[in-house]
């Protein structure tokens, strides 16, 4: 599977999860553009070390199929993207990791790292995200930057940052919201993809071992 | 002030196996030197022993959750040699070997030296006894904190591992069973000592401060009665022996049937000693009774 | 060589919790990791009554049951007597948790090994004001010091008032009660 | 096709998202970073120390923070601050971390036509406030409008300046529920809302239903144990045996709601007896004939019968004081009984005060001493423009003219008929437990404009329309906190961590924005931070010095002993008798008032009470505090044994307590530390917004069971007046 495919997959979380404007939305949701994003899961799908086609529930699927439109992705991020309220499943990593203190809260330690990296690489980070740099749309956008410039860097930060996604996802499927399911479509894309990096990345090592024997 | 116990079920099934690995192994060493041709029952007891152990030992890894994140620290468990669960650890090793060697020798036919039977006896008896040690030397339990508690385990143990040796043969082999005369010999008294044991350590424990007696209490009329009542006393100590007793004269048609559903109650006895022994046991009291 | 130790007077102590919240923050503790757990004693009959809160602690003892128990070394007497637990060798077995008398050790559910309290008030490590147990009682209630200094401000105070471990002679216990 | 829709500029270090070989060459692996992170964090962690005030209860005690890369590692309480005196308590350590909490408020909400709440722009939220307001304001006059907000530092200026600009006067404090008739009755004798009682250098000091050790201010604490050490006689006069007990030599308890009684007996036995200071008396007060001839009724006989305290203990109690004199006083109390909680709040406040003033204790060493207190003075009326008179009295002001901050409760009457029509709230949750949630939810939400302004979801937000999220008080700088004091003293509160959501605003910025929006922007033409520098300079004290300091005294205005206060009442005088009190249907002087209820048969009354560990409601939702509450099981409501006894109810069972407005099951703590006629349930708990994780079913709320309804005159909640069945509940 290409880079490009790859990244493509990670545009569409970063768009998803953080919604700004309406004709970057379109852009990527466009007929060419989502039949190229539906491609790509395709061909994660038939990767004989992915899971997604058991994973997809069939809402997810249809879902899949018809993407929602800015309008109802912008709702959705307004009802349960934001602090505070029983519906929220805000994508911030360290929300879904026990921090320092023990209790999963803003600034833990994904969000240290992953601010240096940011510093570290010179990128600038969106002003409303800029204090959650483990916001799952500057992870999905430092992933999809980093397929386009370097795809073995790439493979090795997706397979150590988004472990958290699974938990995530059950925070996703608990909210009382049909939209709910072409988002965590979205997420198990991207577990998929992350499965099959890691597992590839194992064969990677081990053939190396064997050739060292 | 609540007190919750600090192991649970896994450490109890731990201790249990544990010990009745090592009675397993003696029984089987017992049964190749008084009754040579019970193939069945050999094998069964070579087998049992490593394997019952084996699982013991994976669910204490599975308890230890820090060696359980890196389980290279469980190297350091040989550190202190002061400590009983350090020796607890060598003699495991020791004898998880020699009954795997035993074990592996049964497959390729080839006989189990005698030698290996004894060494393997000996740690099967440090292995039994260890459980008890283990707890007897923390003074904060006085439920745990005496002399008898490691008699006890070791008694229960062997009682535990012939148990489970004579339970195999009498389904693997029930022919070869009824030849086990001097193991069930053995085995007929155990649980009368082991009741003479439980009734003494109680009666020197419940003397020994509010924690003890509370205990005590606990095991007698508290939460833990009815297992201890009902499932040690009855099931695990004076129901096989009755059975055992009246297997003894009438040689009745169902023997087989009475001697498995005895020895089952002698196993389901011996776990429930370690499990409630554990749980049961109330810490020292400074200054206020733990209720 | 020093020999650190605790004053704690139960005739102060009103039962305010502060010192285990003040312990968890400068430790930077889970919620559920409290180094210190508190007895109450009601006696007398209505309306004449005594209530005595009792805070315990890891008393480092001299003759310390739980590093007698651990069989990997991790918890061990370190510098000065404190009793420390490497957290780099605990495996979790809860041995010493079975040990200890006082029932003042807790996991760290996060990474599953043992600790308690440290004796934090002697490593000020960045040299700045504590917010130990010691220093936060608002009632005073607690001195810490060197017991083989015969003018510290805890052996003086230990004599006066004769202090006495909570549990007799059970331990070598470093932590002296004035009830 | 740009790598990214979500931003203007994005990860793009070269052109479609593509990083160039700088870039790359910064990036590190998790592993890798962790390894150099941990390595140098002690090196390159640079720690800062700055000066805050806590904001775990209205004490806000000062401390200084420690700051290592940012993140708040731990706090100190400051030795200059009056209310710490080096000292924090368990809320202090363990409040801070709502920073980083995971329940913390992010962006302005708004409900949707399901009611859900929905995230909005900043934009947004002020345009649609803005216009309802000003429609408001039109149709039924800035009257139609009301704030209710729990003094903070910035927050009291702000929030009253915001109504005052509006021309609406009904600004409110939570003092309805917690010291409303106890200021206000005070306020009628002595011109003054309260005293502090001088403890520590007292003889004696009598103490009605307050706790220093429960209601922790480490100050206060601190000064009662020295006072136990130095042998002053400390009594507790409490249905409770509280934490005070520590520090206290007598424990005397009392049926709930009947310490009216006992201090107009205490009062009589002074006067028959002649043991009060008559010449401090002559000198200072009116009034005091008609109180002499009114208190001859209330003899130790009939207030034993009463209260159930022993006739021979109120006589040797009286005597006792009227001994100690001029070195002792009856503590002013907090919220205890004269504060909220009976329909004779208001009189029993009167009664003490009436009590010290017989004995002339007033600024005396050891008695009750009036601070003197230091305010902003006047500032540059073109900068900082004095806002409109307000046209219309404050509402409520009539069915309780005594009040002396008036109350928000009279306000909620007022909007259920419909003249309030716009509710502002601001770190406060009234809902939660003024009084009954439900009946104080169904108002808010029926108001047509509804705005709270909080950092996390509570029980007033989530009843109304709009919630403007606030920083944590860790995030942000206040004006100058100004206490009165033995040396009066103005203290900081300075940013400490930088903001933690980009789109939360720190309150002074929320209502500049807010009065913009309501077209009375010019009154908010300045920044907190020249405000602040103002309100100091007025006083001739430098910001950046007092930041730097923490906490700045004003040793020129110090308190000294023995001085004669200046009586602000009308009169000018002590007044045993109020014309204002018999105007509002009291006696002229303290009377005996019965309270509303009184427990039948097997009733209990239902009291509530302080934890040390919790401020009411606000910080149930704490991990480490809950996680004591949960180790101890601090949610357990108190019976007395032997009432339990009767009853058959043992220690650690549960029991369902009830009544006609409420049902719940509860543990119960058997103890001889309460009186018979009584059921104790902690303020803390019973948090009913799914919102809050940690809080959220834990524990009873005493307010449920409490019906709506208002003291005469003062306006308060009676908070105490409240019956209850219990049963055992077979677990």
């Amino acid at each position: 599977m290409d880079a490009e495919k790859k990244a493509l997959v990670f545009d569409v979380v970063c768009a998803g999860f953080a919604p700004a404007e309406l004709d970057g939305w379109n852009a990527l949701t466009g007929f060419s553009a989502w039949s190229e994003y539906l491609d790509a899961c395709e061909t994660i799908a038939n990767d004989e070390c992915s899971v997604l086609t058991d994973v997809l529930a069939s809402g997810e699927l249809m879902a899949l199929r018809h993407p929602l439109g800015f309008e109802e992705v912008r709702a959705f991020a307004a009802r349960h993207f934001t602090g505070g309220l029983p519906q929220s499943a805000v994508p911030v990593e360290s929300l879904y990791r026990a921090g320092a203190s023990g209790v999963p809260a803003y600034d833990g330690i994904s969000a240290r790292y992953m601010g240096d990296l940011i510093s570290s690489m010179e990128l600038d980070v969106p002003e409303r995200l800029v204090s959650t740099p483990d916001h799952v749309a500057v992870e999905a956008g430092l992933a999809a930057s980093l397929y386009r410039s370097d795809e073995s860097l790439a493979d090795s930060f997706v397979s150590e940052r988004f472990t958290w996604l699974a938990d995530y996802r059950l925070a996703l499927v608990a909210l009382h919201d049909d939209d709910r399911m072409f988002f965590c479509a979205l997420i198990d894309v991207v577990l998929a993809l992350v499965e099959c990096v890691r597992s590839r990345k194992h064969e990677a090592i081990s053939e190396i071992n064997l050739e060292r024997k | 002030m609540q007190f919750e116990p600090i192991w649970g079920v896994p450490i109890a099934l731990y201790l249990f196996l544990a010990g009745l690995g090592g009675g397993a192994f003696i029984a089987s060493a017992f049964v190749h030197w008084k009754n040579p041709d019970a193939e069945v029952t050999r094998k069964a007891g070579h087998f049992i022993a490593p394997v019952v152990v084996a699982v013991g030992l994976v669910l204490l890894m599975l308890d230890a959750q820090g060696g359980f994140h890196n389980p290279l620290r469980f190297a350091l468990l040989l550190h202190n040699l002061g400590s009983v669960m350090t020796w607890g650890v060598i003699f495991l090793a020791a004898f998880e070997v020699i009954a795997l060697i035993a074990a592996i020798l049964e497959i390729v036919k080839r006989a189990v030296p005698l030698w290996l039977e004894a060494a393997g006896s000996i740690f099967g008896v440090c292995v039994g006894a260890y459980t008890g040690c283990l707890l007897g030397v923390v003074k904060t339990f006085p439920l745990w904190n005496n002399a008898i508690l490691p008699v006890l385990f070791l008694v229960s143990a062997i009682s535990t591992g012939i148990a489970a040796v004579i339970l195999a043969s009498l389904i693997a082999a029930p022919k070869e069973a009824e030849e086990l005369d001097e193991l069930k010999g053995f085995h007929y008294w155990m649980p009368v000592v082991e009741l003479v044991l439980v009734v003494a350590m109680l009666f020197i424990v419940n003397s020994a401060g509010d924690a003890a007696h509370a205990s005590v209490a606990s095991l007698l009329s508290g939460a833990w009665a009815p297992a201890f009542w009902l499932g040690f006393i009855v099931i695990g100590l004076v129901g096989p022996t009755l059975v055992e007793t009246y297997l003894q004269r009438a040689k009745g048609a169902n023997e087989r049937a009475l001697g498995i559903g005895s020895e089952a109650g002698v196993l389901i006895g011996g776990y429930l000693l370690r499990m409630m022994i554990v749980m049961a046991a109330l810490p020292i009291t400074l200054t206020v009774a733990w209720l | 060589m020093a020999r650190y130790g605790m004053l704690i007077n139960t005739k102060k102590c009103v039962g305010c919790y502060t010192c285990v919240a003040a312990c968890q923050r400068q430790n930077n503790l889970l919620p559920s990791e409290q180094f210190i757990r508190f007895e109450e004693r009601e006696t007398g009959v209505y309306p004449t009554l005594n209530v005595e809160t009792i805070p315990l602690q890891c008393m480092h003892c001299e003759d310390a049951p739980c590093a007698a128990v651990c069989p990997t070394g991790a918890a061990h007497i370190g510098t000065d007597g404190i009793v420390q637990v490497d957290q780099g060798r605990c495996i979790g077995c809860k041995y010493c948790m079975a040990a200890c008398p006082y029932q003042v050790r807790v996991v760290n559910e996060e990474t599953g090994t043992v600790d308690k309290c440290r004796f934090c008030t002697v490593s000020a490590n960045d040299g700045t004001a504590m917010c130990s147990c010691v220093e936060a009682c608002p009632t005073g209630a607690r001195i810490f010091g060197d017991l083989d200094d015969p003018d510290s401000e805890i052996s003086k105070a230990i004599a006066e008032t004769n202090a006495q471990p909570i549990a007799g002679d059970l331990t070598k216990s470093k932590v002296f009660y004035v009830r | 096709m740009s790598g990214n829709a979500i931003s203007r500029r994005g990860f793009l270090a070269g052109t479609a998202g593509v990083i160039g070989a700088a870039g790359l060459a910064g990036y590190m692996s998790f592993d890798a970073w962790e390894q150099a992170y941990a390595d140098d964090s002690e090196k390159h962690g640079t720690v800062s120390t700055v000066h805050s005030l806590c904001n775990g209860c209205s004490n806000k005690c000062g401390f200084t923070a420690y700051v290592v890369d940012g993140k708040l590692r731990k706090l100190i309480g400051d030795e200059r601050h009056p209310m710490a005196k080096g000292k924090l308590c368990a809320r202090g350590y363990a409040y801070a971390e709502i920073a980083y909490s995971k329940d913390r408020l992010t962006d302005p909400l708004k409900k949707n036509d399901k009611g859900e709440f929905e995230a909005i722009s900043w934009e947004q939220a002020l345009s649609e406030i803005g216009d309802k307001v000003k429609e408001i304001v039109s149709s039924d006059g800035p009257g139609a409008l009301m704030m209710v907000q729990d003094p903070r530092p910035s927050g009291s200026y702000y929030a009253k300046r915001f109504m005052a600009a509006l021309g609406s006067p009904n600004v409110y404090t939570h003092g309805a529920a917690c010291y409303e008739s106890r200021e206000s009755a005070i306020k009628q004798v002595i011109g003054s809302n309260s005293w502090t009682s001088d403890v520590a250098n007292a003889k004696m000091t009598i103490f009605i239903g307050r706790s220093y050790a429960d209601g922790l201010r480490p100050a206060a604490l601190m000064a009662v144990e020295k006072a136990h050490e130095a042998g002053s006689h400390i009594v507790l006069i409490d249905p409770r045996f509280t934490n005070s007990q520590k520090f206290a030599d007598e424990w005397v308890p009392i049926t709930p709601g009947t310490d009216l009684a006992l201090v107009l007996a205490m009062c009589q036995v002074l006067v028959t007896e002649d043991l009060y200071n008559a010449d401090y008396v002559a000198a200072n007060a009116v009034g005091f004939d008609e109180f002499r001839q009114n208190i001859a009724q209330y003899t130790p006989r009939w207030a034993a019968e009463k209260t159930g305290v022993d006739e021979t203990t109120i006589k040797r109690l009286a005597h006792q004081m009227a001994e100690a004199a001029p070195a002792c006083s009856i503590e002013s109390g907090w919220r205890g009984p004269s504060g909220c909680q009976y329909k004779n709040s208001g009189e029993l406040a009167r009664a003490v005060a009436c009590f010290n003033a017989l004995l002339g204790v007033y600024n005396q060493k050891g008695g009750a001493l009036l601070y003197p207190g230091v305010s902003a003075g006047k500032l540059d009326e073109t900068k900082f423009p004095s806002t409109p008179k307000p046209q219309s009295a404050q509402v409520g002001s009539d069915e309780f003219p005594l009040a002396v901050d008036g109350s928000a409760l009279a306000a909620v009457k007022a909007a259920d008929e419909g003249k309030i029509k716009g509710f502002f709230s601001y770190n406060a949750n009234m809902v939660g437990g003024y009084s009954n949630p439900s009946y104080l939810a169904s108002v808010v939400s029926g108001c047509d404009l509804s705005v709270c302004i909080d950092v996390q979801m509570s029980e007033t937000a989530a009843a109304c329309q709009y919630v403007l999220p606030d920083t944590s008080y860790l995030e942000r700088s206040e004006l100058p906190a100004f206490a009165s004091g033995a040396v009066p003293s103005v203290s900081m509160r300075t940013q400490v961590i930088d903001v933690v959501h980009p789109n939360t605003k720190p309150v002074d910025e929320i209502f500049t924005e807010l009065a913009k929006a309501c077209g009375v922007g010019q009154y908010f033409d300045f920044t907190m931070e020249e405000l602040a520098k103002a309100q100091l300079a007025s006083v001739g004290v430098d910001v950046d010095a007092a930041r730097q300091m923490g906490t700045v005294y004003f040793n020129d205005k110090a308190f000294s002993y023995g001085t004669t206060p200046k009586w602000k009442t009308p009169t000018g005088k002590i007044q045993f008798a109020s014309d204002a009190c018999r105007q509002a249907g009291y006696e002229a002087t303290p009377s005996w008032v019965e309270p509303e209820t009184m427990p039948m048969g097997n009733e209990l009354r239902l009291i509530e009470a302080k934890q040390p560990i919790h401020s009411h409601t606000m910080t149930a939702n704490n991990e480490t505090l809950m996680g004591i509450t949960k180790k101890y099981d601090l949610t357990r409501a108190w019976i007395n044994r032997s009432f339990a006894e009767r009853l058959g109810i043992e220690d650690g069972d549960t029991i369902e307590v009830s009544n006609e407005k409420f049902t719940g099951t509860i543990g119960v703590h058997v103890t001889d530390r309460i009186v018979p006629g009584a059921l104790y349930l902690p303020s803390a708990y019973g948090v009913s917004v799914k919102e809050q994780h940690t809080a959220y079913g834990v524990g009873l709320r005493p307010a449920d069971f409490l019906a709506f309804n208002l003291e005469p005159g003062y306006g308060s909640t009676m908070s105490h007046e409240a019956c209850v069945t219990v049963k055992k509940v077979n677990a």
